[in-house]
């Protein structure tokens, strides 16, 4: 297996949904990555920080309690500015307050800048494939 | 007074000078702080109709044996709330309201609430996850209370609630949830144990003031916690400690909550032992004067997405409220997997529960062997849990839970905080019940400990897998992938 | 052949030769009844994956100890059927597929239902409320066979169901409801009970000629007979009687049916004591090598017209089957009140049901001496109802049943038919259980009798009215209303 | 309390479903009315003759198990030939197959020349009254 690839996991804002980032965190250090796990109530900057400090391939946001649309705005802009423009951003959970159309939800987030965004209730292995597609990584977690 | 911060933390009740002191600094938190005036208040109170007050409403049904029901609900604007409320009190029935507090409120970042109420103006829909109340001030609380006819309660999540109690209490409304543990441990990440009983010490403090002027104001620990596999002896050692430290400051009605397992034996054995042993360390320490009710929540972890499923879920949990006869049953919603639902969903659960309840409401499950060995096995767990913190503390319960925490002997699966040693695992065993798979530095003796694993390995061979992390998982997404118990995937 | 209706109806099992003459008659019925080639069709069954065959299906479940679903469903064309069938299978997870047969096929007016056929593809939508099997033919039927991947049964109502039986099951059905009593009682008014048997013993002499080259069909006597407040002894005896009549022609799987009354206790006995007493009775008579599986029906009287209220009827229905361990529940639907549901609302009474069962699937309710007790109790007024029969035909069950009719020894609750005396009247007990305020000619002993008397004595008390009309009215429109027992309205 | 108004009360066509007749006819007789119970499973025929037999002054008709508009086509015309034209007319139960607009139903009914329709689960409570007002009959049976 090659040099890891490392990403930054947390829950945005306001937001103590601790049991899925739990999960996400096992669930991605089993498919080999390195997983800097920030949290829960974790602000824009820590995220970017963590992000920068580590050399993070990619930000998996989570939020889960409906404040998402608030606390991610700004967040592709912070990254830019700290000079990580190009790094992945994906986001998952209860993204917005109530039920709403997906493909609404979808695009507030894509046009905040997220590269993938994920419905409620995604499970880890509906997600992690894409994932490694995107970081350029296989299966285990090597480099290609 | 800021000495008081200094000193040891301890569980007596507060001398009401250095309280008052206290409040001067507290209603400076935000400038709706200056419109609370007690005295005023008290009189409010004393003029409201007996069919609005929680307190008496809990009284009555625990008198006539019925089960009531109460929604979640909070939006950020006072318009939509009242409608609301209105629509899960006419079409919903709900026999008791509540006002969600939202996120920002929860965590006193006032000013990001502010802006929440601004976006959702212009939005025209709520963009905040419940009602900011301290932001709406008390005016806006008392139009809430008076638009709808029956009790309303408070319920947030929030670890220094002091400035939210003042002004919702002065507000008018009757009931106010949380407690210096259970808002604490499942809802933040750093604030120490010490710093959130205290400012529930002072909520407490504050509700007894109301008390003693006549005015009885009902407290509600949150009993789920995390809501995801917490065993029942953890919810309900921090339920009776945190019902402890509120008497001594003064409360006198209080109601004690559970969140639903899901195994019927289990569950109907844990409310039933949360409610003796309540009253009888209620007793122990002096405060036998405390009324105390149960409060039973519907499935708190991780729902079902299809909708269909989601009332099977909400019926489970209403059946199981009605035979463990709780004084009251928090409804959800087939939206629980999506998000804040609308007020049809949201109504919807309310009648799906009382169809369930008024079906059951002349049935009872009968004694067994089996729920009186897991309610003397809850009790004993449950009593060992608060005998070592009270040993811990030397006697003293708020300062013992302080260092129960510290040495793990008290701890929550799956919280947030780091507070919480986070060293417990737990898993269902082979019939649904949460039992416990790692112990951490819990002081369970070999019996319980020997009764838990072997329980565990029951599932393990009847699954031919070793109990570990992989199956804890499985039990996790059990319930919303439609089962009970995570057997493995094929 | 004509001979045959002229002697004595008798429980004995038909001669072929007598059986193959009356085919010949019954075969011209409607010109669809030329399709049908008996060898072509034990080849067709022959040639089945043995998942989709009835009996292997419930064997399977039997052994494993789950419960499986299955919904009631039938529209008026071929292509529409399938289409909801598939959609109940694929979305809904059902189990099991019925084809619900309609009303005027029930009642062999196959032009009626000629008009309806072609009424419905003018309109666009059902015009009626099943599938007209008969008019349809063998292939229509092979058609909505081959479609879906579960097994499929036919589900009517039908007094003479010679010419349906004999197309479905040609047409590659492996199941077939009803029974000369069930499928009279309730659905008919003017048909004498020697007349219904004796068809139904053609039926069962076909089932058992299949079964004789090898081919298992599954027979199920209509449980729940009028489903309004019949009491489980009563149900209970009918199922028993049919199976062994079935029995005595040759069936060898059969699944006895009963439905909801309510309360959780007696609904588990009434279960319970169905199957043990069946077996019983099997071994007695030597039936010993027949199948005998449960069918659980959720309440089937009426329903809340609000869906979230029925969402928790089909709920607690199903809470109770699983703990009854019933080998099939028969989910009702959130438009029961209403209409014939969509397939959408359908499957929601499906995956309602299946999440109540998957939940509960490791779960059970313990023994207790209140479940003891009222097994005893129904299995004591079942035994005296099947002896009565068996006294009152001299030992011939099927003449016996035929003149406990006459007696009203047997009799059933809100029939239409005149065959039933009518003089019965059932009335819920202090805790929702069904007891008889009125046992008409029932030969229930002093004590049985003593036993209905006090505990529905008790409930007059607690209401303080006295038992009579009002009060099984009130019953009757209780769960439609929100309750279980019909309590005064104020 | 005067003459005993009659009417006919039943349940059209191959219908079985006797529990809501059995009511109705009960508390029908409770508001005073003389009722000649038909039953279940009636033809239009003997709804007309028992009116015309019985000198009724109303057919109230029940239709539960989805058939109603096959089976009560041409009742009101097979009533005007028989010399009973302007009998009222009735009916009410789950009036067409599946859950659809009442006020559709409702149509449907009244151009069939049914003087009142009512909706699934109606209690009989909810119905009298406006029979006893079109009967031009009191609280107790008595006429006018
Ligand atoms: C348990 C729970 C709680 C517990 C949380 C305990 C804790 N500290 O963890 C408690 C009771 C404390 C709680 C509190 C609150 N909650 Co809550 N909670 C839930 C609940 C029932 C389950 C969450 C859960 O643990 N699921 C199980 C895990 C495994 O799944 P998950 O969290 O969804 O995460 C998975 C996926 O979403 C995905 N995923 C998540 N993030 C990402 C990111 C990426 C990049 C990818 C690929 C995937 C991904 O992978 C994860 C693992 O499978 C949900 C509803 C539900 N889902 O049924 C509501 C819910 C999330 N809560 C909600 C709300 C509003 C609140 C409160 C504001 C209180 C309230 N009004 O009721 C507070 C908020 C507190 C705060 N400041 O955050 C709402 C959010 C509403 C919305 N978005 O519109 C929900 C949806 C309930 C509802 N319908 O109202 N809650
Ligand atoms: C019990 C029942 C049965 C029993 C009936 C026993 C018996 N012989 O009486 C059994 C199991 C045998 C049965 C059989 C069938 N049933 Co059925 N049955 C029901 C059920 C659950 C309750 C009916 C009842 O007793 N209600 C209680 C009484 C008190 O209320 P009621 O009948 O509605 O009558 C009241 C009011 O409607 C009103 N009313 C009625 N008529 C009139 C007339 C006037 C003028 C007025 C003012 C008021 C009025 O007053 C009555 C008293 O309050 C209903 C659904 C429901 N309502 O929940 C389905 C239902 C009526 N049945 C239905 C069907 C389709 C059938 C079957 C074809 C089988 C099937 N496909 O499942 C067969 C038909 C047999 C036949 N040929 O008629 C459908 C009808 C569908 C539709 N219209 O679209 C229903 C609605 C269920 C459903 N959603 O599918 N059924």
């Amino acid at each position: 297996m090659g040099h890891q690839v490392t990403v930054v996991l947390g829950v945005i804002g306001a937001d103590v949904h601790a049991v899925g980032n739990r999960i996400l965190a096992y669930a991605l250090e089993q498919a080999g990555l390195k997983v800097i796990n920030i949290g829960v109530l974790a602000s824009q900057e820590e995220f970017v920080n963590a992000a920068i400090e580590t050399g993070a391939k990619a930000i998996l946001v989570s939020s889960l309690y409906g404040h998402g649309e608030l606390d991610c705005r700004g967040l592709r802009e912070k990254a830019t500015e700290a000079g990580i423009s190009d790094i992945l951003m994906y986001v998952g959970g209860n993204l917005v307050v109530g039920k709403r159309e997906w493909h609404e939800v979808e695009e507030i987030y894509r046009k905040m800048g997220f590269d993938q965004v994920y419905p409620p209730g995604t499970m880890p292995e509906e997600a992690i494939p894409q994932l490694l597609k995107d970081l350029g990584v296989d299966g285990v977690g090597g480099m290609h | 007074m800021k000495g008081c911060f200094l000193v040891h933390l301890r569980n007596m009740k507060w001398d009401l000078d250095e309280f008052s002191a206290m409040r001067k600094e507290v209603l400076l938190g935000w400038p709706t702080g200056a419109e609370v005036e007690i005295q005023e208040a008290l009189g409010y109170h004393k003029n409201m109709p007996e069919t609005k007050i929680f307190s008496d409403r809990l009284a009555k049904a625990e008198e006539s044996g019925v089960t009531l029901t109460q929604p979640r609900a909070g939006v950020a604007l006072v318009t939509e709330l009242i409608e609301l409320l209105r629509y899960l009190q006419d079409v919903g029935g709900a026999d008791l309201l509540p006002t969600t507090i939202d996120s920002y409120t929860r965590l006193n970042r006032y000013k990001e609430a502010q802006t929440g109420i601004e976006e959702s103006r212009t939005h025209g829909r709520s963009m905040l996850n419940g009602f900011p109340a301290v932001n709406h001030g008390l005016a806006a609380c008392r139009r809430v209370v008076e638009a709808v006819d029956v009790p309303v309660q408070v319920r947030h999540g929030t670890p220094d609630a002091r400035l939210l109690a003042e002004i919702t209490l002065a507000g008018g409304f009757t009931a106010f949830e949380g407690g210096g543990i259970s808002y604490n441990i499942p809802y933040c990440k750093d604030v120490s144990i010490s710093r959130s009983i205290r400012d529930w010490q002072y909520v407490d403090r504050l509700v007894g003031f109301y008390a003693e002027n006549g005015v009885i104001i009902n407290r509600e620990p949150f009993g789920p916690l995390t809501g995801t596999l917490v065993p029942p002896s953890i919810s309900n050692a921090i339920a009776i400690i945190e019902g402890l430290l509120a008497a001594e400051q003064g409360v006198r009605n209080i109601s004690l909550g559970y969140g639903q397992c899901g195994n019927l034996i289990q569950d109907i054995a844990a409310l039933r032992s949360l409610k003796e042993l309540a009253k009888e360390y209620n007793i122990r320490f002096g405060y036998g004067n405390v009324a105390i009710t149960t409060v039973f929540h519907q499935w708190m972890g991780g729902f079902p997405q299809d909708e269909s499923k989601a009332y099977g879920v909400i019926s489970w949990g209403a059946v199981t409220a009605v035979l463990a006869k709780a004084t009251k049953v928090i409804a959800k919603t087939p939206h629980e997997a999506v998000g804040i639902p609308t007020k049809e969903a949201n109504a919807s659960g309310i009648l799906t529960t009382r169809q369930i309840l008024n079906m059951l409401r002349d049935q009872s499950l009968p004694e067994t062997k089996e729920l009186n060995e897991e309610i003397a096995i809850i009790k004993k767990e449950t009593r060992a849990l608060i005998e070592k913190a009270l040993e811990l503390g030397e006697g003293d319960l708020a300062l013992g839970t302080e260092r129960a925490f510290q040495a793990g002997t008290l701890d929550v699966p799956f919280a947030p905080s780091r507070v919480s040693a986070g060293k417990i695992m737990p898993v269902r065993d082979n019939y649904g019940a949460v039992r416990l798979l790692d112990f951490g530095n819990l002081p369970m003796e070999p019996d319980i400990k020997d009764y838990h694993r072997e329980k565990i390995a029951e599932r393990g061979r009847r699954e031919q897998r070793e109990p570990g992390f992989q199956m804890v998982i499985d039990d996790i997404y059990a319930i919303s992938k439609g089962m009970l118990v995570g057997r493995p995937r094929h």
